[in-house]
């Protein structure tokens, strides 16, 4: 049923009319599929549902679904999906993409985004590399990783998403794993239920372009923080946690901490959402008395 | 057609000095009692020192730029009177406080003299700091300008009401002494203002005027990176969101401004971003997609002189060939240009039509001028009785098989959908697509029925130019109708434009002046039209490359015979065009 | 003129079934054998799945575009026959697998027929993967051409001898059972071309040729940020960046990687940035920044289908208003638009020429016909023996009181010093500054010296704009010196103009061209020369609003008077130019 | 002596002949100030010196001191100065700004610059507004501070430059204060010294436009790190005090840590300086090999 669902009549997010384009075996699959189960648990109607993307492999996410879509620029979904949230607070807004497209370009939204904890969930495909302009390195591919663009290696230490939302005062920080679908999907469901800044950090395999962070490599590495003894209200203790790489590697929840969103507390916005208030100067010619 | 004659008032000093308060008041003192008024602002990229000036000007006629000639100069440090004392005009004077510095009457032009006046003295009565001393020279020049103490009280009052008060005490009290000490001794200058001339005219700058008629047009949604001269847009915004009902957002780059204000406009809000050209440069990408998405959005790009980061207080149309060429690809787009502050009100609240309407964006060029400059107007020329629609609650019908975001349709504008309308769910996307917005740029691209279906989408947006080309303000000939000469101006030379006009008609010259208030697209026709019968024509333009000029010449052909171009930063002064003017047409004469 | 026959062979297949390999293999049979050759990439913004195809096109004579018509088309799957069978022409043939799928005889153009070839069967000898099926057709493809196996057995070693052994080993495999096969049951197709015609010939796409040409001219320092078409330059620099002491930076975003280069180029190190409409984009600031502060700088944009993402894998020239207007306000630049490999390589160099000597950026456009498509050439087409000087070791004489990085000079061009070397020390500064580079936009600006000084510093970097107009290559009409008509075009649709005139002119068709390889600063006088004498003139461009068609006429007043425009990502086959010439002289004769 | 030293003759920096522009108060002239004696101090030739800065009053400084300069556009300094360090790594290459110009519009570069770890010292004279532009709120700006682009108050968490470069890789970070030097003067000596991305984020008050964190704001809470237990080894302990803000504020050196520098691992800099090296093709003729 859900394989036919169309763009235009189904209540809440199922796939679209549009078959994923992805590499047979792409991690970026099992990241819709979270997606749509995140949404189906929630049951947020379809038209309720703002996704927005950048350019990459992972940005063309937003036309696998069934929900409304914006498939901006490379580097821009957060400040497009930003914009969108603030228009109407009553959309559910995603913003997705790649980690070339969220951590290296669009880095600089990244950071003020979530300072600024608007109520948006960010889901970054990250394959460690640029799939779709075919396999250069990306900010979070790992030193000494040999791509078309550093034949001899890459020489710069990654970014590191997750310290970087701690840093950036991110009200709900995690990481999952396209390889576990389930825990993936319960992360962007909470992100989402979460009000405030969300961003989920996902492994999302490259089979074609990335050979060294494979599933296999995943599936050797992560535990779950949820198992640990891991405390997500300590920031501390998750900034610690962030900085764990090698022969362990946690996904789950490192972070939530409740901070009132930037929508609560944007005056203009007390009067419900922007969309639906009224425009113009109707009967506000007093306003021209200052001009005197 | 006789001109009344106008009245020039000019202050300097440094920054700091708050010269730029004084200057207002100037001009404010005109509108309040009736006369029409400009006021050019001067100021340097620093925040204290340096040299910094206010001219006002006030005329019983509209005035429509900083005219020529001072008549009352207030030299508030000796490097002011240097500069400026030699544009006195005759009957001129300027007033000083032989404490600060001596200024002997040789250098001053023939025919002006100093009025001195014991500033610090009367300012030290309430404070040491000589930042007051200012308002006695206020008090001082009032009354050479023929204006009673109560019109200045009662600005002084606006000015400092809401300050502590002994704030407002101590400027009346020295402002009163600056009056009485020149009343007792001088008489108000031969071309002084009869006060109390009709009712108070509104002074507003061209910003104030955009930022006012965006929420006009319905603009709820201004994001925006503080960018001189555009930043005042977002000061007057920000001071009024609340009231208004208005998301004002400070971007963390223009990047991000131009994005978020897009972002809310698919959304369903109408949104505007606004900055001078260095942000402008960074918008360039995100203006093709929404070129390329069909997503209404109004730019406001407020030159200043360029290159690069040039000369940030200083006046340009350096940015044409920016605004005509940003965005890789073919999008159609328009670029308005409003030449004074009812024309930018009015054609802020066109280009949100126009942007509605067409579903692209439409930018709007405003230059350092018109947007920091002052200038009178009536409360009639801000009409508010717009109800712009709310978007969400109309809708599209809905459609068996899908929505066509992008269906093909003969205007080339396409139903449009609102995220959170049931039924009519859609993806916007930067990658060329069909009628629904499905890419055809993946899995697609290449293969027959797709280069097919991107020659028609093409074609379908660009014929929106077409539309749009029928909708921009039309090209009108002012003054004579037929004319020696033809003046070509675009954006806020209009100004000093308008008042070389009005000068050389009253001296019987037959010269008329063509206005662009919309750069792109053209009108071909009316423009070709309107050229056809010039015998010469002048271009009057603020940059090097004289790059209207070559607009002109690409769309219609027409090379425009002659040519003034200024590019150091400053206004255009109406006399340099009347000279400009009498030469060309005594070249006709040899 | 007789043109010898040419010879083209078409392979289509799905995105991850190793098309581009085989075709450029099949290129490759034309150049080992010392014919000349043009290959033709399509592919689409997807990684595996969908459709592309390569087109190889050989030539005892020297082509220019992938041509018309197919003689060999190799089908991978169903879909590349039912697209491209339509195009084959008369003796053509069509490599198939029946196992594959089926194609009936009466789907072919008349003339033709299809080859079926058990090219799976061959294939699981070694391996189910049926990738390995495509070198059994090229195989049969390489005795239909009539290339004896040991050229396509080399062509293999070289593709795959640095893989693991028994990678080669399957594929010369299965490539010699598929060659014995059609060997044993048919003879090559009529148009096949004789083995060594001639000493072997390079292979080279406008990418690598600009990536060499750089170094070539001198550049140590690229940094860039993938996009398509022009990521591959980076790839080839990356790879050889150890061995020639080049750094090649991957920047954060666009935004760096220019601001990077100008970095490196302020420290003495000749630097180059290369990117695609979206990106250069981006870069539209700094490039202003470039010309104010005087930085030499290199910038190549390799345009692509617009607006906005747009189609990534297709051609167009959309960008040329962008490039003509990035930055706000005027400074000098040159646009340069090489048509061949060949040109690309050698204007490369001369673009680093004329940065260093003029002080300020020149942009390189490209696209991805001219970035991506692989062309023939001689090693003599590529010389090597410039020795760019070292600049840190070349010092300006120092001066008392202060070394002037800005000095005024009737070129406009100023002495330059390096940081590192002693005693000339200055501020580059991206706002107005005076000779010596001190600001002058803030304590200074708009007092009367500043507004001078502010004039002439314009004036001095805009002179500089003229000296480049002297020195950029000049505009040359190939062909008959008088002709009925004129073909006018840029850049890579060189290509297919000129062998569309190659055709015409064999024809016994007089028409001439007149290829720009700089389109900004024109050179007005002889554009018009050479443009003065043509009956009726052809503009040929990639995109909707012909822009060097308005470029032409805004600088001369001369507008071309018929077009061939084309924007939907397809190269421009010389059979539409050649239609297109006809239908124009035949309403001359009307 | 200083006063009259003429930006050409002087055998180290120090003052240039154009005096500062700053308004009389502002932090910045004890930045300079500390800047010049970092640098005399170290007794580094003046034209082996390279201060890069983007826009903004804070920017202005190199027009200050008689080295080589670049004023570079609003944003980019920390790209051009990466440029001109790869291009010539015998130069001491310094990159400065505001906290608009480097957290705001340049956020994106400082987080990728810091994991590069080129050897460059980036010092942020932080006044929490945007002075040149006359007073907006600057993406350091405390909550509810109330600016003229904020009249009702700021109502995004500030960025934390410390926690940001702790998070993001580098090498050697801390902070000092305008109102005193001498210690800021040895951080931007020590930072200089340090091989590799060192971070010196200022306290430097703007007294014109931000009326809250005046000279008295910091004298009033600031210590330093160098007198307390914290341990600058300690990457977690770092990050804690980072996080430390209100009436006790940490100045001093938060960490540091030895990591190649990027100039030590890019191959095409074994050679010695970029600029140094010969140019061009001559005799490679081999390289056309790879097209037959
Ligand atoms: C301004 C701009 N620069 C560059 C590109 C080219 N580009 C497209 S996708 C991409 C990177 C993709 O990497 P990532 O974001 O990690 O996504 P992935 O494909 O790996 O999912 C780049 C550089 C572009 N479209 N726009
Ligand atoms: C692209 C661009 N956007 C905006 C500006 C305007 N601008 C100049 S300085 C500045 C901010 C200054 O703040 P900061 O960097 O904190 O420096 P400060 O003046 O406070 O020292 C801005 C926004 C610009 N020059 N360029
Ligand atoms: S290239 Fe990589 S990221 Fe892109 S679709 Fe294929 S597997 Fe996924
Ligand atoms: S405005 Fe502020 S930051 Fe700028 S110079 Fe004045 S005090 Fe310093
Ligand atoms: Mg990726
Ligand atoms: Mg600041």
């Amino acid at each position: 049923m859900e394989g036919v669902a169309s763009k235009v009549v189904s209540p809440v997010v199922g796939k679209s009319d549009t078959k994923p384009t992805w590499c047979p075996g792409c991690g970026d699959y099992g990241v819709v599929a979270a997606v749509e189960r995140a949404l189906k648990t929630l049951a947020i109607p379809s038209h309720e549902v703002l996704i927005v993307s950048g350019i990459g492999c992972s940005s063309n996410l937003p036309h696998f679904l069934s929900s409304y879509g914006f498939h901006a620029i490379h580097g821009r979904a957060i400040p497009v999906a930003s914009g969108a949230k603030l228009a109407n607070h009553a959309l559910t807004v995603i913003a997705t993409g790649g980690d070339g497209d969220g951590y290296g370009i669009g880095g600089g939204h990244f950071i003020h985004a979530m300072r600024r904890n608007l109520d948006i969930t960010y889901i970054v495909m990250n394959n460690e590399i640029y799939g779709l302009t075919t396999g250069q390195a990306s900010p979070t591919s790992e030193m000494g990783h040999k791509t078309k663009s550093t034949p001899l290696g890459v020489i710069e230490h990654p970014i590191n998403p997750i310290a970087l939302a701690l840093a950036s005062g991110a009200t709900y920080v995690s990481r999952g794993f396209s390889g576990d679908p389930k825990h993936l999907g319960d992360l962007i469901a909470n992100g989402i239920k979460h009000r405030g800044f969300s961003l989920v950090d996902v492994f999302s395999p490259c089979v074609t372009y990335n050979k060294l962070n494979t599933f296999d490599f995943f599936r050797q590495r992560l535990y779950k923080l949820e198992g640990s003894a891991h405390d997500p209200s300590n920031l501390v203790a998750a900034f610690e946690r962030s900085q764990e790489w090698g022969a362990k590697i946690p996904i789950g929840l490192f972070y939530s901490a409740d901070r009132p969103t930037y929508e609560e507390l944007e005056p203009a916005l007390k009067a419900g959402p922007l969309v639906h208030q009224p425009a113009g100067l109707q009967g506000r010619e007093r306003l021209l008395d200052e001009f005197i | 057609m006789e001109r009344s004659p106008d009245l020039s008032i000019r202050v300097g000093g440094a920054a700091g000095d708050g010269i730029a308060t004084l200057g207002e008041s100037f001009a404010r003192l005109f509108t309040r009692n009736g006369y029409h008024a400009y006021g050019h602002t001067a100021y340097q990229s620093v925040i204290r020192g340096g040299h910094v000036w206010f001219h006002a000007r006030g005329s019983p006629d509209r005035v429509w730029s900083q005219g020529d000639g001072i008549d009352i100069l207030y030299a508030y440090n000796e490097q002011t009177a240097e500069i400026h004392a030699p544009y006195l005009r005759k009957g001129g004077v300027m007033v000083h406080d032989p404490e600060k510095f001596q200024f002997p009457a040789d250098r001053l032009p023939t025919g002006t003299r100093t009025i001195a006046v014991p500033t610090l003295q009367m300012s030290r009565k309430y404070t040491s700091d000589p930042i007051l001393s200012g308002s006695a020279a206020m008090g001082a020049c009032t009354f050479l300008a023929g204006f009673p103490f109560d019109t200045l009280a009662a600005i002084l009052q606006d000015n400092f009401g809401s300050k502590k008060k002994d704030v407002l005490e101590q400027n009346l009290g020295t402002a009163e002494a600056g009056y009485r000490f020149v009343q007792e001794r001088e008489r108000p200058i031969e071309r002084a203002f009869a006060p109390n001339h009709g009712a108070a005219k509104l002074l507003i700058t061209g910003n104030q005027a955009i930022a006012m008629g965006a929420v006009a047009g319905g603009c709820k949604f201004l994001a925006q990176y503080p960018m001189t001269p555009a930043s005042t847009i977002m000061h007057w915004m920000a001071a009024h969101a609340a009231d208004l009902g208005i998301v004002v957002k400070q971007a963390e780059d223009e990047l991000a401004a131009i994005n978020m204000a897009i972002g809310a406009s698919h959304a369903g809000v109408r949104a505007m971003t606004a900055t001078s050209g260095g942000g402008f440069s960074l918008m360039v990408e995100a203006l093709g997609m929404a070129g390329m998405t069909e997503t209404p959005l109004v730019v406001v790009n407020s030159q200043r002189s360029g290159p690069s980061t040039g000369l940030p207080t200083k006046t340009e149309q350096g940015d044409l060939d920016l605004m005509l060429g940003a965005g890789q690809g073919d999008f159609p787009r328009a670029i308005l240009a409003p030449g004074n502050v009812v024309e930018a009100y009015r054609q802020t609240i066109e280009a949100f039509r126009l942007a509605e309407d067409w579903q692209t964006p439409i930018l709007l060029a405003s230059d350092f001028g018109l947007s920091e400059n002052l200038q009178s107007a009536d409360r009639e020329d801000f009409p508010m009785d717009l109800t712009p629609s709310n978007l969400f609650s109309s809708r599209p019908r809905s459609e068996n098989g899908g929505f066509r975001r992008y269906a093909y349709t003969p205007s080339g504008v396409s139903p449009r959908s609102i995220p959170g309308q049931k039924g009519l769910n859609f993806v916007a996307g930067s990658d060329e697509h069909d009628e629904r917005g499905h890419l055809i740029s993946d899995v697609l691209v290449g293969t027959p029925a797709a280069v097919v279906e991107r020659r028609h989408m093409m074609e379908k947006r660009m014929r929106k130019l077409e539309g749009l080309r029928s909708e921009v303000p039309m090209p009108m000939i002012e003054g004579p109708e037929s004319a020696q000469l033809t003046i070509v101006a675009w954006g806020s030379v209009a100004g000093p434009v308008r008042d070389a006009l009005a000068e050389l008609n009253s001296d019987g010259i037959r010269v008329n002046f063509l206005p662009l208030n919309c750069v792109f697209p053209l009108r071909v026709a009316e423009l070709g039209k309107a050229l056809v019968h010039a015998q010469k024509t002048l271009l009057v333009e603020a940059n090097y490359t004289a790059k209207l000029g070559g607009l002109i010449r690409k769309e219609t052909g027409i090379e425009l015979s002659h040519r003034l171009l200024k590019y150091d930063g400053e206004p255009f002064y109406p006399a340099e065009i009347v000279a400009k003017v009498r030469r060309v047409l005594k070249e006709e004469v040899n």
